[in-house]
């Protein structure tokens, strides 16, 4: 099944006609992604992508003429809020935002309407999601993937695809991977993705990338020690090193009041019965001492 | 963005919260000056507090006292001379002390759990939250903003009743739906007030009556919604910005500067506090955070490897580079620039994977440059060259 | 079991220490029902009706106090509007907002985020609401109701008493008597008092009592041709000489480019199945010519 | 509360929206100063139109256009001498009149089926929308508003790209967002600007350009918000409110004068409709609609019974009272006073039922008032005096 994203998501590409949207636009339907439809306001009735994607006005028309299910959104910071609430009020149910560097206040507003519209919002400044050998969208370079039936969540990028990579080198693959993004105020956490992954037949084993800032990997913790006691868990948490009081590139990484260590999050993890890695390369192997077999 | 409580206070009385009157002074004498003006208005002592960006400045003396003019002058001058966790104690804000009948605590914090806004409070003022909430979570009283209509009348008031401020309640609920406003008005993360308290004011008629009062401020303002508020960006505090990171903030890059050797230079933010992680593992101190975000070009590069040599504790450097957006070939293109210019010579490992690896790869063999395909090995290889550059 | 309000209803009065507070919380009392607290900000601790009744600071006091499952508004227009969202926050579960001149655009968050904490308010601007010989709410003179079968429901404050009264002397006794309130911005419509007087097995027969302005009683009797069809239900319209584009004292009752005319409501409850009356006085006849035998 | 199309673009022009600009004259010569100067100022003809607070006023020859200064004072004269529906047109706006390329409609409006702002636009502009929506409701955009968030860019983009005015998209939305807040600013009911045209507009460089412009506008204000913009009052136009309206606005009375012969005085705005339909369903004619409100007291019955006799058509009174909050009691003794006070003997029928009414009937009986127990047969007793008074 994999989570989030298939073989059957239809996905409308918020700024296809852009810089960013066109790039990743593409890697995306060559990856095997159905890029149905891309949305501009201005722009309607042109195509994208070589002609092979119609562009759209308003994703009220992406849905109704391609039938759309999932938004991906590469607009800029100050447009972003109102294209996701676009997405969420025209049906799509599944948003990736990847846009970074959105007020965290204009997301409170954002989040609540989306879900109260019954749709799911990933991100923002998020890297997005893979299933691989079905689908791919947002930025995550596809090469990094092998299929597989571990299901990794991330609140980084970069940090994610060294994973991922070191476990498809070392012949594991993945279910999905999802990077929920670095902000403060994000539509999904690790704990929403946990209960995905929980209830996904082809997931068997979970690695979960936090870092440093909030308390989304303690709460997903708790969680996962109650509902995912025989799943095979590893997790590794970045920035150890740190300083107090200092935002770590992501707006969400910061420890403040001496909350959000890495320390605190490793033991909540442990606790929880995650192997810890101490760096992402130890990850296949401790996936293998955690008893996963795939 | 971290402002200073004089700053912040700025920012409350704009919003028309409750504010003692204040001067910020940077010598001694300007701050005896301040003290005689309080003084005269008929204060009875004046308070002076350091003004630094972090915590404790009370624990670390950086706030006293005067009873007149002279002795102002004085403490000023033994707040000045104090460097405060690290930091030298530049100016101070010199106020008429309040006399103090009760203190609470008020805060408007961005709530990432809920994400919502969270206006929290105490009903014991002066104090740490951080300490309350570790010993006596149940004298923290926490209300949340609706997300999409704010805070509501009802909220503040019932705020008000819990920290025992019936006696003020139109004030202390102008105060608390003041302090949401504050943070919607500038996009603060948090605004804090502590201690709000409830002072004796003694009027021109001699007459005692009581009032509320923001007597400290904090606020944090959000680093991407500055771009919205360019007024705000005059109130960022150039004493206490180290240079680097100022120029690294004009680049576009993402720089905070450390203690160590080993400068780090990578794509990505929780990349790059991994790998200054690892750096940290395998024996060694990283010297800065730095990512280059996504796409980031030659130019780019170049920048940040100009910033890292800036530092001359830096010894050796590790560039790490996932290509995802970012282009690998890029990046050995700038480093070979950056190499050509550079103004030492400094022992560099370079890791390169990811889109367009292999280009990369045959640009850094002809260069010359020492590369690591695993981050760890990396790692290793630039800790054996930091050492090895300081034995 | 009538609808809204019966003799478990324990009622929170807003602005129980005020003038209006007062005087119609003591009729409230004096009528059976159970007026268990007081809210005024800043007098909680107090006592109101003769030491009878508890004062509180906050409705979550009250409610925690007291078990109030049901709000009767009498604070001014500029904080109805954040009362009622008190008592929906508070976990009030009907909330009668008696408060007139509450500006329209006010109340338009205030409905929604009523109906999404899952409460029903009625009104603004409404008399409240009797179950004759079990409790009332607002400040419907209890004198003239009298127990019975039939379900009132009405825009208008004093056009109801005649109304009723009128049943009242005819030996014609009331489940529930509504008003709804006669402001554009309501919580509670017709339809939707229609719904809950169908599902209310002490209801047999309807009266419904509505004005120029609008579009509700059409909507109403639109359900009601469907739903109601073999119960005895009459009608009244107020307004049929009023002047096109004047607003008839309440903010709600006006004819604007031909909408909302009486001859329009009474053609489209006349075609619903509604007897509509010429005058008041002619409803308890028309109930009996409908079929009506209580 | 209506306000002239002049005054309701000054709000839209308050609020940032694109109108063309404009003078108000009140007589032909003031008309045509302003004739001359917007063809002066490059116009090609000028539009005149009657200011008056009722629809139709094209129809009813209130809107022309003229193209020199001379014709534009005589037009404005015939447009100044016209009654339309009954009102005299006391002034006229004089503008330039615009090379309209295509028209629109748009309004925002308070809909209280969905109980949301609801902003409505038509491709069609220039025509009634009522009519269009009679005829062709598939013509008609509705899109409502978040009742919580408000109208929100995407959704205002989706209706600039439904009525055609996609090559306008930045103007549009900022012309339907500006509606909606133009609304939430001065809590109207309803902002419309019908038609919302492109119109041709000639640079200095005599290069033509094309652009949105709000050429009409129409803003209802909510009564009950008034309170809170006290500024708003200055537009009630005393042009086109009755005198007697006025008065009994200040007196806390709400009072509306019809033609009839009849006057009423009732407690209740639904009991004083229907007060008024049972006058004409027994064969007269109400002279007015007056609700004294609830618990009403004997000053304020007063001054009700002193507006209804202002009118020198009324020939008989109706009061009808069903106490609830309003004591009987109290009614009956401020008629008894404002008998006593009366300027002229009209015959009247006091119905008085609901609280105290017991104390009333004794009062009124004792004071020898013609007292009627329902109000069918008030209304007919009412019907007999006038027309007894009339013969």
């Amino acid at each position: 099944m994999s989570i989030l994203i298939d073989k059957k998501s239809r996905v409308v590409v918020h700024g296809l006609t852009g810089r960013e949207g066109s790039f990743h636009g593409a890697a995306m339907l060559e990856y095997g992604t159905k890029v149905v439809a891309g949305m501009t306001p201005g722009k309607g009735g042109q195509t994208a992508l070589d002609g092979k994607i119609p562009v759209f006005d308003t994703v009220e028309d992406a849905v109704r003429e391609t039938g759309a299910d999932t938004s991906c959104i590469f607009v800029p910071a100050a447009g972003a809020p109102d294209a996701v609430m676009e997405a969420a009020a025209a049906g799509v149910k599944t948003i990736f935002c990847i846009t970074e560097g959105i007020p965290a206040l204009d997301m409170i507003p954002v989040v609540a309407l989306v879900q109260s519209a019954g749709a799911r919002l990933i991100g923002p400044n998020c890297p997005g999601a893979t299933s691989p050998g079905r689908a791919k969208v947002g930025i995550i370079p596809g090469s990094i993937h092998r299929e597989g039936r571990v299901g990794v969540v991330s609140r980084s990028g970069t940090l994610t695809y060294e994973a991922v990579q070191a476990m498809s080198d070392a012949g594991i693959g993945q279910s999905t991977c999802v990077g929920i993004g670095g902000d403060p105020v994000i539509g999904t956490t690790f704990f929403d993705i946990l209960q995905l992954f929980a209830a996904d037949s082809e997931t068997d084993a979970i690695v979960l990338i936090g870092e440093i800032g909030g308390a989304a990997e303690e709460t997903a913790a708790a969680w996962a020690a109650e509902h995912l006691r025989d799943v095979p868990k590893v997790a590794f948490i970045a920035g150890r090193t740190a300083p107090e009081g200092k935002r770590m590139g992501h707006a969400g990484a910061i420890i403040s009041g001496g909350a959000g260590t890495a320390a605190s999050k490793v033991a909540a993890l442990e606790i929880a019965g995650f192997r810890v890695a101490a760096s992402p390369t130890e990850l296949p192997q401790l996936l293998r001492d955690a008893g996963y077999r795939g | 963005m971290k402002i200073q409580e004089a700053d912040a206070k700025s920012l409350l009385v704009a919003q028309g919260l409750p504010v003692p009157p204040w001067e910020v002074a940077h010598t001694a004498v300007e701050a005896r000056v301040a003290a005689e003006r309080f003084l005269s208005e008929g204060a009875q002592q004046v308070v002076i507090k350091a003004q630094v960006l972090v915590g404790g400045r009370g624990k670390a003396g950086g706030v006293k006292l005067a009873g007149f003019a002279e002795q102002a002058e004085l403490v000023a001058q033994s707040i000045l001379d104090l460097e405060i966790k690290g930091i030298p104690v530049r100016k101070v804000l010199v106020g008429p002390a309040a006399d103090i009948v009760q203190e609470v605590y008020l805060s408007a914090v961005l709530d990432r759990a809920s994400r919502k806004i969270l206006l929290m409070g105490s009903a014991e003022g002066g104090v740490e939250i951080e300490q309350v909430a570790a010993e006596r979570p149940d004298a923290i009283v926490t209300i949340h903003a609706d997300p999409l209509l704010g805070l509501q009348p009802y909220q503040a008031r019932e705020m008000a009743f819990r920290l025992g401020l019936g006696a003020h309640l139109k004030d202390a609920v102008a105060i608390a739906t003041g302090l949401v406003r504050t943070m919607r008005a500038y996009d603060a993360d948090l605004v804090e007030i502590n201690p709000l308290a409830i002072v004796n004011d003694i009027g021109v008629d001699g007459l005692v009556t009581q009032r509320l009062q923001c007597l400290d401020a904090k606020i944090t303002l959000d680093d991407s919604a500055l771009y919205r508020h360019p007024e705000l960006e005059a109130l960022r505090d150039p004493d206490e910005e180290d240079p680097a990171d100022k120029e690294a903030r004009e680049a576009g890059l993402t720089f905070i500067k450390l203690d160590g050797t080993i400068g780090c230079m990578v794509n990505g933010a929780g990349l790059a506090m991994t790998t200054m992680d690892l750096v940290k593992r395998a024996g060694g101190e990283p010297a800065n955070f730095l990512d280059i975000g996504g796409g980031a070009r030659a130019d780019k590069v170049a920048e940040a490897m100009r910033l890292i040599l800036a530092d001359p504790k830096v010894n050796a450097i590790l560039v790490n580079i996932f290509g995802g957006i970012t282009r690998g070939d890029e990046v050995a293109k700038g480093l070979i620039e950056a190499r050509a210019q550079q103004s030492r010579d400094v022992p560099m490992v370079v890791r390169i994977v990811g889109t367009n690896a292999a280009e990369a790869a045959i640009l850094l063999e002809e260069a010359q440059f020492v590369t690591a395909a695993t981050l760890d090995d990396a790692a290793a290889q630039a800790v054996a060259a930091s050492k090895a550059g300081a034995a």
